[in-house]
């Protein structure tokens, strides 16, 4: 963990909902804009791509989300909800201004500026886990020159399931990075690519030469990504995964996201696929 | 060791041998020794290498029906929850009952959470089962290391302990009160069945607490259940509790709050009895594994006195007769309705 | 309690009245202009078998003095046998919550027909004068 | 440090003159009949009996429920939920009568709470009065899992009952201070020598590197043994082995809200709880009772000794003597070092 609060490690930062974006045509997904209310608050907040915090709802309780937005978008956060549980369902009623607490950053989020640096990079995403790898390309196109060629899959059930439509088309666009975007099914108005991100995957081969994988996705969706990558080559330590547990105190200590002996809230929730081999299957 | 649980045990193992070895059945449910002395851990039997461990005394005070439906689940191919089980026999599974453990498997087959053609019952008409808080009491404290069971009596040992006590003095309450000892519903039967006893009052220890003011009622009520420490432990040995999202555990909206408050811990009691309602038999199984003493029996005793009184039924006796909360009656007795004339009369 | 507060408070009341025939009651009672006290909330539900116990106790412990659950008499469910199960029900909690020290008179069940507009007026009076001789409810009222 | 003595007699009497300033609890018959922590008003007379109060100490480190925070939920309030830390005001406590399995308990439990401001504040309010043991009970096994009948650790003072008095030691400087002000006799030479004697005959002789083995084992060959299948069968899943377990610690958070007031608790949990690892999405990491069985043991003898050093387990048998389907902890670790 980097910074909290206070001394206090349960006291969220005040911020108010600047900005809600509905993102997917089920309504199921909103993206929250939110503005920490103090100028030291904004000052003191420092997170990396990767990184989540606690969402909390005074009277509905708290919810681990990844931070979507970069730490070279400065002045805000952003975080993309599903409406799941409780305290997600009261959050997707809430109205712009209103007061909600973060608390974070938590977690280790993804080694761009150590083990990324200079490499290769492929961002394997399906469905709404493109959050925490939105923030991870904004930053790494923010530092372009530090990192090699960059390759996006990305892929929804359908067309207005996917995420940050505005920015992929701007990213389509760009000759730096190459960008592949699938849907599952056939659908009209539809250009693009079909299929399941495994089969994406495997058709466009990325290289492992000097390369890093970072995968989020469906549990289903890792699985069956993985053999195409074994077969042109990829290594269990060149992927990086990042999971999800059930979590309450969010620092390590209230043993609900443990997985064997480690926490996802503190040692993770970014992992490499050979880290996570080394676990027992319980998350 | 008692001569009459001796012969008991060797029979129940010949049978649960002969079970497993035919096949007929893929394990049985049972009970083999604790390590602490007057306790017993149950046991699932999966081969006849585990029949050995099988074991049978007056301390087998968990009520064995609770492990029925997930054992039964556990040798059925995997499915989702609303999926409808798949067609052809499914495995079978064997269990030892008493008198209130059957009665427990046909609440749970008229609950369709069991089938009967996949379960193999062999009763045992019971003498009654000793709560071991019983013993540990009339020891006042003094450490116990070993406990040897008689056919009427209980010798204890210790550190400078030596004790005789007699059976009956610590079998549990439920026991004592217990009118159908013989199980109701079984494929083998070990030794001969009891009839039913004769009991004078079953009903006293409700009627003791039914005679006192409301005030006292409650104070007792808040006093029985402070020093409960929400475990589950009660709800989790019952074999009537299998609903896959407890009422404790609902989130939307939340009945009961979660921490060591009067109030919740209440609630949960009021409501863990009352969904027992025309359901319980009585087992003891909640009174014996509580860690605190707590003795929440007496709140689903009383549930079962007005469910004989309003309506002439006792879980568990016949698989044809519907459970009270599942059926109604045109009829049925509604004193407690306010109508026009109860108005009238101010009390 | 002393008799000034007997005569400020007004207790609270938590009305379940089934769609078809208690709630239809309670709009005669208004539309016919019968008075009764300002004590009840009313809350509209389906059928008198649709009320379980874990909505009556949720009332109690957050602050009702009383409930009142009310559905069609007997044979005239709307659902043919909601309230006859619901009856077999109540049956049981009333006496069970008497039994661990509920005051009998906080937690009330009756059978009002649509047209029994005089009958609601007649049985909120009752209750209400009944849960105040009892005084505020505090027993399984949660606090913090 | 000085050591103290103190006649049995006018023990309970000396603890008393503090209680201005310390509420105070020690263990006692309490009117349910069994051995459990009292405040000294309600004990007449003090006897330190062989064995265990059934709570454990974390009763007083993890209240049921903790308030994190408070806050107004009426929404014309203009903090209308805003989250404020309660105030503080809690007194100081006096533990006395403390088995060392159970002071130990405190200084394992800080090892991964060293961050919560909660526990640390708890931690500073409370003042240990351990008894060391002179024999044990049949359900205690401090020795198997790093302890022993005379451990210090986690004591603000300890105590040695010589038969006729009291010998107390300060351990910390909370427990020096409270001392040097009490006008205590220094004990003896003889005592001393007494109380010294004592101890090294009743600590722990073979002393064994339970923690060291089981780090060295391998964690699949642990979790994937077979005994876990017999021991689940038999589990109910409840929480009474983790609801008395000092050492015990996970919690839950969740938010109240009633007539206009809210706060934010903490209550103990337990990963005996299907709802402990369930996710929003209804799947669940830890599904199957065997999963949850195999999780508890596994943190308290492999988890935690490969991240924090000891095992999470003092050996004061409370889960032994009261678990409803007789699990055996011992019986578990023994498995687990056979493995």
């Amino acid at each position: 963990m980097l910074k909290i609060a206070s001394q206090n490690p349960y006291l969220p930062y005040q911020a108010i909902i600047e900005d809600i974006k509905i993102e997917t045509e089920d309504g199921n997904l909103k993206t929250f804009k939110l503005v920490l209310e103090r100028e030291e608050d904004r000052d003191a907040w420092n997170h990396m791509p990767g990184q989540f915090a606690m969402l909390s709802i005074a009277g509905k309780g708290e919810i681990p989300i990844g931070i979507a937005s970069s730490p070279t978008e400065k002045g805000y956060l952003l975080f993309t909800v599903n409406r799941a549980g409780v305290v997600t369902t009261a959050l997707h009623k809430m109205d712009v201004g209103s007061p909600i607490g973060v608390r974070g950053p938590l977690g280790n989020g993804f080694p761009v500026d150590s083990a990324l640096k200079g490499k290769n990079i492929v961002i394997i995403a399906g469905g709404f886990a493109f959050t925490t790898l939105r923030a991870t390309l904004i930053y790494m196109l923010e530092h372009r020159e530090d990192y090699g060629k960059i390759t996006v899959i990305y892929g929804a059930r359908t067309p207005g399931m996917l995420l940050y439509k505005k920015e992929l088309e701007k990213w389509q666009k760009r000759d730096d990075l190459d960008v592949y975007i699938t849907v599952d099914r056939e659908a009209p108005g539809w250009n693009g690519l079909v299929g399941f991100v495994p089969t994406i995957a495997g058709q466009v081969k990325p290289s492992p030469e000097n390369a890093a994988a970072l995968i989020c996705g469906p549990p289903i969706m890792i699985k069956f990504t993985m053999p195409p990558l074994e077969e042109v080559g990829w290594k269990d330590d060149q992927v990086y995964l990042s999971l999800e547990n059930r979590m309450k105190c969010g620092i390590g200590i209230c043993g609900h996201c443990n997985v064997g002996p480690v926490y996802v809230c503190k040692d993770g929730p970014v992992f490499t696929r050979e880290q996570v081999q080394r676990l027992p299957v319980e998350f | 060791m008692s001569t009459i649980n001796a012969r008991i045990e060797q029979e129940l193992k010949s049978i649960a041998r002969e079970l497993l070895d035919s096949k007929e059945i893929e394990a049985f449910i049972g009970y083999k020794k604790g390590s602490m002395p007057m306790t017993m851990t149950p046991f699932v039997a999966r081969s006849i290498e585990d029949v050995e461990k099988l074991c049978w005394n007056s301390f087998c005070v968990l009520n064995l029906a609770n492990y029925l439906p997930q054992v039964l689940r556990s040798f059925e191919p995997p499915r989702r929850p609303n999926e409808p089980p798949p067609e052809g026999p499914l495995p079978k599974v064997g269990i030892v009952v008493t008198g209130c453990w059957s009665r427990n498997i046909v609440v749970q087959i008229q609950e369709n959470q069991i089938e009967r053609d996949r379960i193999v019952i062999i009763g045992i008409s019971s003498r009654g089962m000793i709560d071991k808080k019983k013993v540990y009491k009339m020891l006042n404290g003094h450490e116990v290391t070993s406990v040897e069971e008689k056919d009427n009596q209980l010798i204890v040992k210790g550190p400078d302990l030596y004790e005789e006590i007699n059976r009956w003095d610590v079998v549990r309450d439920n026991c004592k009160t217990c009118v159908h000892p013989d199980p109701s519903i079984y494929d083998v039967l070990i030794g001969d069945l009891k009839g039913e006893r004769q009991i004078r009052n079953r009903f006293s220890q409700v009627e003791e607490i039914e005679i006192k003011t409301p005030e006292e009622r409650w104070n007792w009520f808040i006093s029985e259940i402070s020093s409960c420490i929400r475990c589950y432990a009660c709800r989790n040995a019952c074999p009537l509790c299998y609903c896959p999202t407890c009422f404790v555990d609902d989130s939307r909206p939340q009945w009961v709050g979660k921490s060591k408050d009067q109030v919740d811990t209440a609630l949960f009691h009021i409501l863990r009895a009352y969904h027992c309602a025309g359901r319980c038999t009585d087992c003891g199984s909640c009174e014996s594994v509580c860690p605190m003493g707590i003795k929440m029996r007496i709140l689903t005793k009383k549930l079962q006195k007005d469910v004989l009184e309003l309506y002439n039924f006792e879980p568990g006796l016949s698989l044809d007769t519907p459970l009270p909360l599942s059926t109604y009656k045109l009829d049925d007795p509604q004193d407690f309705i306010l109508t026009d004339i109860k108005m009238g009369d101010k009390k | 309690m002393t008799k000034v507060q007997e005569k400020d408070w007004e207790p609270k009341i938590i009305a379940f009245l089934c769609n078809w025939c208690s709630y239809a009651g309670a709009d005669l009672a208004g539309v016919s202009r019968y008075q009764y006290p300002p004590s009840i909330r009313i809350i509209r539900v389906p059928c008198s078998g649709r009320v379980s116990p874990n909505m009556i106790l949720d009332a109690l412990k957050n602050g009702a003095d009383g409930v009142l659950v009310s559905g069609c008499h007997p044979g005239d469910c709307h659902y043919i046998s909601g309230n006859l199960y619901a009856r077999r029900r109540f049956s049981l909690l009333k006496r069970f919550l008497e039994f661990i020290g509920i005051e009998s008179d906080r937690v009330n069940f009756t059978w009002i027909s649509a047209s029994e507009g005089e009958q609601f007026a007649k049985v909120v009076s009752e209750i209400t004068e009944r849960v105040k001789r009892l005084g505020p409810a505090s027993r399984l009222v949660k606090e913090f | 440090m000085k050591d103290f003595t103190i006649s049995k007699s006018q023990f309970l009497d000396f603890l008393s003159e503090f209680k201005k300033e310390f509420d105070i609890y020690g263990p006692n018959e309490t009117s349910k009949g069994f051995y459990d922590w009292v405040a000294i008003d309600q004990i007449e007379q003090f006897e330190i009996k062989q064995g265990l109060p059934k709570s454990s100490i974390k009763t007083f480190l993890f209240p049921q429920p903790e308030i994190l925070f408070e806050f107004s939920a009426n929404f014309k309030d203009p903090a209308a939920y805003r989250l404020k830390e309660p105030d503080f005001k809690e007194k100081k406590i006096i533990l006395f009568g403390v088995r060392p399995c159970d002071a130990r308990s405190i200084s394992l439990n800080s090892m991964p709470y060293s961050e919560d401001t909660y526990f640390q504040k708890r931690l500073e309010q409370i003042l240990v009065f351990g008894f060391l043991c002179k024999s044990v009970c049949s359900t205690c096994f401090c020795s198997w899992v790093g302890g022993s009948p005379v451990s210090m650790d986690g004591m603000d003072i300890a105590v040695f009952d010589l038969e006729d008095a009291y010998v107390l030691r300060p351990i910390t400087k909370k427990g020096e201070e409270l001392l040097n002000r009490a006008g205590l006799d220094e004990a003896t030479d003889v005592e001393k020598e007494a109380f010294n004697r004592l101890v090294k005959e009743n600590s722990n002789k073979n002393q064994s590197n339970t923690a060291d083995i089981l780090k060295s084992k391998d964690l699949f060959d642990l979790y994937n043994a077979s005994f876990w299948q017999e021991l689940s069968d038999a589990c109910i899943n409840c929480g009474t082995c983790t609801f008395l377990c000092p050492t015990c610690y996970c919690f839950d958070i969740q938010d109240e809200v009633l007539k206009g007031k809210g706060r934010r608790i903490r209550y103990w949990d337990s990963c005996m709880f299907p709802l402990f690892t369930l996710h929003a999405s209804g799947h669940n990491p830890r599904g199957d009772k065997l999963k949850r069985v195999r999780n508890r043991f596994m943190h308290k003898l492999k988890y935690f000794p490969d991240r924090f050093g000891p095992i999470s387990c003092v050996g004061c048998g409370r889960c032994i003597r009261e678990c409803p389907v007789s699990i055996d902890i011992r019986e578990v670790l023994r498995q687990m070092l056979e493995t």
